[in-house]
């Protein structure tokens, strides 16, 4: 197996003096691997994604990031050693145009030419992107805004990648961009750690699947033997598909 | 909990019932009265800002219009006082219906720039219709009690401003219990939302607009008997409108006496700091400071923090442990 | 309460000093001239003790801010009288502060001489124990300006004038006295504008002047609007033959307001600094040693405030607080005519004065009294030199 | 008459102009960054008495003052914002920004009367009082000068906040803070520099103030409400849009003065306000965006 | 019966056309599905009907009666109640008076009722109950965890006893094991009598709940019919499902 490349060890975090949302959080994830983190909502899936990316400073715990103690530094710095996390719900920046927005998501990238290669295949991938280049982001539809969202994160080149519920709000067919897309990555080596409510269709084609729930992992293991565990499908998965 | 929630309301108002007799000279009772005058107020202006959210810096417009519109009645049409109170309070009010249709349309700052706006208007409008209200020389009303001396006329304007605080709480006490107040917290947090619901909002906030309005022109017309001579400048002054907000907010806008305990600790401050840093303007900042540091530390009043938030973010299901215990067993 | 009317004053009232309440504008719009007044007051103070005091009690003053705002000067007047138990009290500056002031005064029956309550309405309200302690009520100020020139020979009398004035009791009555007296003598009114006093810019007041092309501007002012004026006059090179503007050109700032363009203006004062009247050059001396800097009309206000007061009580022999002792003195001064730094005053039954003010004018720099005739240190340059 | 009305509008455009820049801080820390600052008048004096202050020990022109109050301010707006404003709770910062700056306006207020008495100051040029006669038409030089001045500072504003990156990074930070710090944004020294650059305009404005009119503490009043009814008819939040009415207003205003009067003048302000509120409650120019469901 | 018809309903925005003659009809006492790619103008058509947004054309009948461009609080009170995208709840405002917020005609001794109606709270408490967070009740809804408060929206909207109850993504975010919660409740109420249309990109939940399904694509339908039907139609998997 290829080498650790994030890992939160037994992290707790919480907000404000409230009482902690994270109790003890381990999670690794190794470079072309997709760990998927399943759980009620509220179970602290996103507050796990916001310590790893440095948006919240843990209480207690470590980030690691390739090996290097993390913790504590900020989202710029991390930014910078190639780790980049996609927020959960709408968080294209609203009165700014699709272009601006993608644009944005190269901000550290000086090089012009090479903003411009991406741009142009973030465009082939979603084509709304490119059809309502000049349109201000927060008037698109919900699934269109997430699009440009996704787009945006796609300006970069990571190794690790964060993504807090991309399919949310998206189409069938974007949806499978989508997922594509992060298998795309994986192949290319990028390690990604996914929370989708989506959990079936995530955890197939995730490589290891976590159970969140209260704070800390339950249950871990190969995702598609957690798909298959009857007891976690009627807990945390839902009914059996239709079909 | 109990009999400190029931009684020391109970005991402070016994204290302001017999404040004109404990008190050693007219002075007090006149300071008093103010006092009492500008908790009427704060609490009014609470029906529309506490409620609603929408934060006016301008009710000092209906303070001014109500105390021109009595003054005016009396002088110019020489109606009995109670009368020339009602009739103002009432044209007022449907004034600030008007007014209100127009500027419940923008919300957050732009209403509160809208209100500025309004009372700066209003003081042009008065200072200029000289031949009407004697523009800025000022309009002179002559005492309701003529066989008064001034120290008991005070005395009589404190029970008068008393009885106002009384009628501006138990208003916001019934609206706060009413599904009217509901609605209109609603449409403090979610404007469209409490739309969807089917919360005539357009109407609610024009409603608690003027109803806020009403109070304060009362509180206008009162203080025009009482004072005897009104200057546009003054009393179109953004400066009692910002008052208003500075009691209720001390205080804390969500609770029927934030704004009272507001007013009985800014206006015995305000006159002290004058009185002991009178001599320059240091006073302003003084004030200023004091406002800097409520917005920055104490956003939600001092009452708030008596009525501590019970839960803290996130109250996991019930279910949760249970199905924890399910899953790991 | 205490001070319930009628209720005897405490034993020890009767010797201690004399205290005399006082609220003035220290800050806010009036402060520039409230702080003048205040100086003189203080002036007058150290006067009188150094003699020995009133009625050979001590002068203690009582000072109280009012911001500039009415309400507070009623609270301060209030808490004066009925708190402190000050024997007497003097007035606040600015006609906009004197009548709510004076309310709360004869309310409580006491004397209330004031330096800077001149406009009409002041006089309208039925107080019957205010006065007004200068030579003249506004409307009156410019008149020895009026009397000079109707009595110009045809070929140099102006025909048309134009008039502005800032929306204050004071400003518009002074401004207003002249036009009336011109009008009636036929010299025709050309521009009559009144602006508020968020008025920022003059301009395109400046500009309706310049259309009507008048031979003589006169603006009724307090300070900044004065020098607005006069600049944006300048602006659009508007040329009159005289031009007067009241308080604005009185006040120190003035001429480096403006810069060259105060050369030839006119206003009315009431008091000048060279002029020998009683204390007139003592009170400049001490003014100078105990401020380190020039009396001027403001001070001088303030000073005969507390002369007349002082005649009064030397005359009435009382300095006490009750009515008896307030009505006799303001019938002393209704009658009597007081010797002060501004000259010889009297009053007239509403508490008016009766005399007149001087006109001042910039002459080669310096201000120069050019009206009346008695007074004058220089001859009146008209027509005005170019600004 | 046709002269007078000329006259009216040639002033009225100037004016306009210093309107305009006088009002464009105010709709930069609106629009970009959600604060209602009613303490930018306050700064312009504050401003205008350091021009003073540096004139009159000095005795240079009022706007070699400038070199030494642009930094200071900027420095003053990173410190406000960073101190004060960051720490407002972000669901209500649009009203808690009225009053905590309303406090900083007093205090701003307050000290300059302590410092500088409550007296008039002013500051005069030799320049100040001359006017360019064109087609009978005056133009005053002191006018013109604050028209350039407010057209050059508008441009450079609107080349950083809608050309440069900082400009895309200050909208990014103000829209969406956590996005924009993991885009690499540095958010909290782009918002304390976006306050600075609103401030630096303050330190313009004052200094073009100075210049025209003279000003006493307490002179910031009369301002608030015409400056914040520019920023409403022009629609909250659009630099541009103020600009426009900004020399709208001015317009309107000159010629209601040469041919009405001075109190009408005034009143007009509020008249298009409540006009505005009327037809477009979002404003004539740019406006905001709609709320989605 | 028929509950809900719109005819020929049109709005741009911009060079935008988001909803373009858009004839729906819906009939009364059925679950009603309504898919479409991103950006087909769903949420717009919801917005139009329940009169936050004004159509440039077109009408909108709700049994019959013409309710085109009445103000939403008008349209709530003919009996049409709709949820939100993105869950919207009054953050500082307590469980129960979520629930009082709702109004179901403007009478006005329904609104100077005492907050603390009987009646009225005792119909908060049944729904809470219905929706399993009866125990939140006095707890402020920002508290609440994102599923929690997707329940409690739903309640509020029941409080004022639609007819027509309109739901956007109803599981968007939502974790699986709640989603079953979500559709059996929906299926309760529609059993009581109630109509339903539901917009949802989650096919397996679409095909499983609904007796008719609306296709959307470029703001109008194209295809409508019960879900097996639709499912098949060549026009939807082209247009939407992206095989
Ligand atoms: N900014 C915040 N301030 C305070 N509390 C928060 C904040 N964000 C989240 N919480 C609390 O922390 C808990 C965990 O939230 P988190 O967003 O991590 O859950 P989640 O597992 O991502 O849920 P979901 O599936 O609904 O997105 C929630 O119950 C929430 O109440
Ligand atoms: N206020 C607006 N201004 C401009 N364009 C808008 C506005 N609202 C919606 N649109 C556009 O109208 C189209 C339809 O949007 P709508 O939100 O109705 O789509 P939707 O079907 O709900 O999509 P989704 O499944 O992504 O939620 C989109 O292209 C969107 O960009
Ligand atoms: C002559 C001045 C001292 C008068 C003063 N300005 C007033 O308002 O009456
Ligand atoms: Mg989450
Ligand atoms: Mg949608």
């Amino acid at each position: 197996m290829s080498e650790t490349v994030l890992a939160l060890e037994d992290v707790e975090a919480g907000y404000g003096r409230a009482a902690p949302v994270l109790r003890g959080l381990t999670v690794t994830v190794r470079a072309g691997e997709v760990v998927c983190l399943v759980g009620p909502n509220g179970a602290g899936k996103s507050t796990a994604l916001k310590v790893a990316s440095g948006l919240l400073a843990p209480r207690s715990g470590r980030v690691l990031l390739a090996g290097q103690d993390v913790t504590g530094l900020s989202p710029q710095r991390l930014l910078a050693l190639g780790l980049a996390h996609v927020l959960q719900g709408h968080s294209v920046f609203r009165e700014m145009t699709v272009a601006e927005n993608v644009r944005l998501g190269g901000f550290t990238v000086r090089d012009s030419a090479k903003l411009q290669t991406r741009m142009e295949a973030v465009k082939e991938l979603f084509p709304v992107v490119g059809e309502r280049w000049g349109s201000m982001a927060g008037l698109l539809s919900g699934g269109q805004q997430k699009q440009v969202e996704f787009a945006r994160a796609l300006m970069l080149e990571p190794s690790v990648v964060l993504l807090d519920e991309p399919s949310m709000g998206l189409d069938p067919r974007n949806t499978q961009v989508v997922f594509d897309q992060i298998d795309l990555m994986r192949r290319t080596g990028v390690a990604v750690l996914l929370v989708e409510q989506n959990a079936r269709r995530a955890l197939e084609m995730a490589d290891v699947g976590c159970v969140l729930d209260l704070g800390r992992v339950h249950i871990s293991g190969p995702a598609r033997e957690l798909a298959a565990d009857p007891r976690l499908g009627r807990l945390y998965l839902g009914g059996a598909p239709a079909t | 909990m109990r009999i400190a929630s029931r009684g020391i309301p109970l005991l402070v108002a016994c204290l302001a019932l017999a404040y004109p007799w404990l008190v050693p000279n007219y002075y007090l009772v006149y300071a008093g009265a103010l006092t009492v005058m500008y908790a009427a107020m704060s609490t009014s202006w609470n029906l529309l800002g506490g409620f609603t959210g929408y934060v006016s810096l301008g009710h000092s417009a209906f303070f001014g219009l109500g105390a021109y519109g009595t003054g005016l009645l009396i002088v110019r049409l020489g109606v009995p006082w109670v009368a020339a109170l009602l009739v103002s309070a009432v044209a007022v009010t449907v004034f600030a219906v008007f007014v209100g249709v127009a500027a419940v349309r923008v919300r957050g700052a732009s209403f509160v720039i809208v209100s500025i706006a309004l009372v700066s208007m209003m003081n042009l409008v008065v200072q200029g219709w000289r031949s009407l209200t004697g523009g800025s020389t000022g309009l002179q009303v002559p005492s309701p009690f003529p066989d008064l001396h001034r120290g008991q006329t005070h005395i009589v304007f404190f029970y008068l401003f008393l009885a106002l605080l009384g009628l501006a709480l138990l208003s916001w006490w019934y609206v706060s219990r009413s599904r009217f107040g509901a609605g209109l917290r609603a449409i403090r947090e979610d404007e469209d939302k409490a739309e969807s619901l089917g919360v005539p909002t357009g109407a609610y906030k024009v409603t608690a607009f003027a109803l806020s309005a009403l109070f304060v022109s009362l509180a206008g017309g009162l203080y025009a008997v009482w004072f005897g001579s009104l200057d546009p400048i003054f009393v179109f002054s953004i400066l009692i409108g910002s008052y208003m907000v500075l009691m209720s907010l001390l205080g804390g806008v969500r609770h029927l006496f934030g704004p009272l305990l507001g007013a009985l600790i800014v206006a015995p401050a305000g006159e002290y700091f004058l009185i002991a840093l009178g001599e320059t303007q240091i006073h302003l900042t003084a004030t200023g400071l004091l406002l800097v540091l409520v917005v920055l530390f104490m956003p939600d009043g001092i009452l708030a923090r008596f009525t501590r938030r019970r839960a803290g973010p996130s109250i996991p299901d019930e279910t949760a442990e249970q199905r924890l215990q399910e899953v790991t067993r | 309460k205490t001070d319930e009317p009628g209720t005897a004053q405490p034993a020890g009232q009767q010797q201690g000093p004399v205290k005399i309440g006082i609220s003035l504008p220290l800050t806010g719009d009036f402060a520039e001239p409230g702080n003048g007044i205040k100086d003189g007051y203080q002036v007058w103070a150290d006067r009188v003790n150094a003699k020995g005091g009133l009625l050979g009690r001590k002068v203690e003053l009582i000072f109280r801010d009012d911001a500039s705002d009415p309400n507070r000067v009623s609270s301060d007047y209030e808490s004066l009288i009925t708190q402190d138990k000050v024997n007497l009290v003097f007035g606040p500056f600015s006609s906009r502060l004197v009548i709510p002031a004076a309310k709360v005064a004869e309310s409580y029956n006491m004397l209330f001489v004031e330096p800077a309550g001149a406009a009409k309405e002041v006089f309208e309200q039925g107080f019957k124990r205010l006065f007004y302690a200068a030579p003249a009520i506004a409307s009156d100020h410019y008149n020895y300006l009026a009397d000079y020139l109707i009595k110009l020979p045809a070929d140099q009398r102006p025909k048309t004038a134009a008039y502005a004035s800032l929306d204050d009791p004071f400003a518009q009555g002074t401004a207003y006295g002249l036009r009336d007296k011109l009008a009636a003598a036929g010299i025709k009114t050309v521009v009559d504008e009144v602006y508020p006093p968020e008025t920022t810019d003059f301009s395109p007041i400046a500009a309706k002047i310049a259309a009507a092309k008048p031979d003589i501007v006169v603006g009724g002012t307090q300070f900044e609007d004065s020098v607005g004026l006069v600049r944006a006059l300048q602006e659009l090179k508007v040329q009159p033959k005289l031009a007067a503007f009241s308080t604005g050109p009185t006040e120190p700032e003035f001429a480096a307001a403006v810069k060259g363009a105060a050369e030839s203006i006119l206003s009315p004062v009431g008091w000048s600094a060279t002029a020998t009247f009683t204390g007139n050059q003592e009170m400049i001396k001490r003014h100078k040693e105990m401020f380190n800097g020039e009396a001027n009309e403001d001070t001088a206000n303030g000073f005969t405030v507390g002369q007349v007061v002082e005649a009064a009580v030397n005359a009435a022999k009382c300095v006490d607080a009750t009515k008896e002792c307030q009505d006799k003195l303001a019938d002393h001064i209704r009658q009597g005519t007081f010797d002060t730094v501004v000259g010889k005053l009297s009053f007239d039954d509403q508490g008016r004065p009766e005399q007149a003010h001087m006109i001042q004018q910039y002459v080669g720099g310096k201000v120069e009294i050019v009206l009346p005739e008695q007074a004058k240190t220089a001859d009146l340059v008209y027509p005005k030199k170019p600004w | 008459m046709v002269s007078l009305l000329l006259q009216g509008l040639a002033l009225g455009v100037l004016t306009g102009g210093l309107y305009a820049l006088l009002a464009s801080g105010l709709s930069l820390y609106f629009g970009v960054m959600r604060v209602v600052m009613v303490a930018h008048p306050a700064f312009l004096f504050l401003a205008a008495y350091l021009t003073y202050t540096v004139h009159t020990t000095l005795g240079v022109d009022p706007f070699l003052a400038l070199p030494v109050t642009v930094p200071l301010f900027f420095a003053l707006g990173v410190a406000v914002q960073r101190l004060l404003i960051a720490r407002l709770a972000p669901d209500n910062l649009a009203m808690m920004s009225v009053l905590l700056t309303f406090g900083i306006a007093l205090t701003i207020e307050g000290l300059l009367g302590t410092i500088y008495t409550g007296s008039y100051k002013s500051v005069s040029m030799g320049y100040a009082t001359k006017s360019l006669t064109i087609g009978g038409v005056h133009l005053p030089y002191d006018k013109i000068i604050a028209f350039l001045v407010a057209a050059l500072t508008l441009a450079v504003l609107f080349a950083v906040l809608v050309k440069s990156r900082f400009g895309q990074a200050l909208r990014a930070t103000i829209q969406h803070r956590e996005a924009a710090r993991l885009v690499g944004i540095r958010t909290e020294r782009v918002a304390g520099y976006g306050f600075g650059v609103g401030l630096a305009t303050a330190a313009v404005g004052g200094t073009v103030l100075a210049l025209i009119t003279p000003f006493f503490p307490a002179s910031h009043w009369v301002w608030i409400g015409k400056l914040m009814a520019i920023i409403v008819v022009g629609g909250l939040g659009s630099v541009t849009g103020a600009a426009l009415a900004a020399v709208l207003l001015g317009v309107v205003e000159g010629l209601v003065l040469v041919t009405v009067d001075a109190t009408w003048a005034t009143t007009m302000f509020y008249v298009f306000l409540f006009l505005t509120l009327l037809a477009r409650p979002q404003g004539f120019f740019g406006g905001r965006l709609a709320h989605r469901f | 019966m028929t509950s809900l018809r719109t005819e020929g309903l049109t709005r741009s925005f911009g060079g935008v056309l988001a909803v373009d003659g858009a004839n729906v009809e819906l009939q009364e006492g059925r679950i009603n599905g309504l898919i479409g790619p991103n950006g087909s103008g769903k949420t717009t058509f919801f917005n139009i009907v329940t009169g936050m947004i004004k159509p440039d054309s077109g009408r909108v009948l709700y049994r019959d009666r013409d309710i085109t461009r009445h103000s939403p609080h008008r349209v709530a009170h003919a009996g049409i109640g709709r949820t939100f995208q993105l869950c919207r709840v009054f953050p500082r405002l307590t469980v129960l008076e979520n629930m009082l917020v709702a109004v179901r005609r403007s009478r006005l001794r329904e609104l100077l009722a005492g907050l603390r109606d009987r009646g009225e709270v005792e119909r908060a408490r049944h729904w809470l109950r219905r929706m399993g967070i009866e125990h939140l009740e006095d707890a402020e809804a920002r508290d609440l965890s994102y599923g929690q408060q997707k329940l409690l929206e739903l309640a509020a909207v029941l409080m004022a006893e639609p007819e027509l109850v309109l739901l956007d993504e109803p599981a968007g975010g939502v974790n699986p094991a709640l989603i079953d919660r979500i559709v059996s409740l929906v299926r309760d109420l529609n059993a009581e009598g109630r109509t339903f249309l539901v917009v949802e990109h989650n096919m397996d939940m679409v095909m499983g709940m609904c007796d008719h399904v609306i296709v959307f694509d470029r703001g109008a339908p194209i295809a409508a019919g019960p879900p097996a039907e639709v499912r098949d139609d060549p026009r939807v998997l082209e247009a939407y499902l992206g095989v």
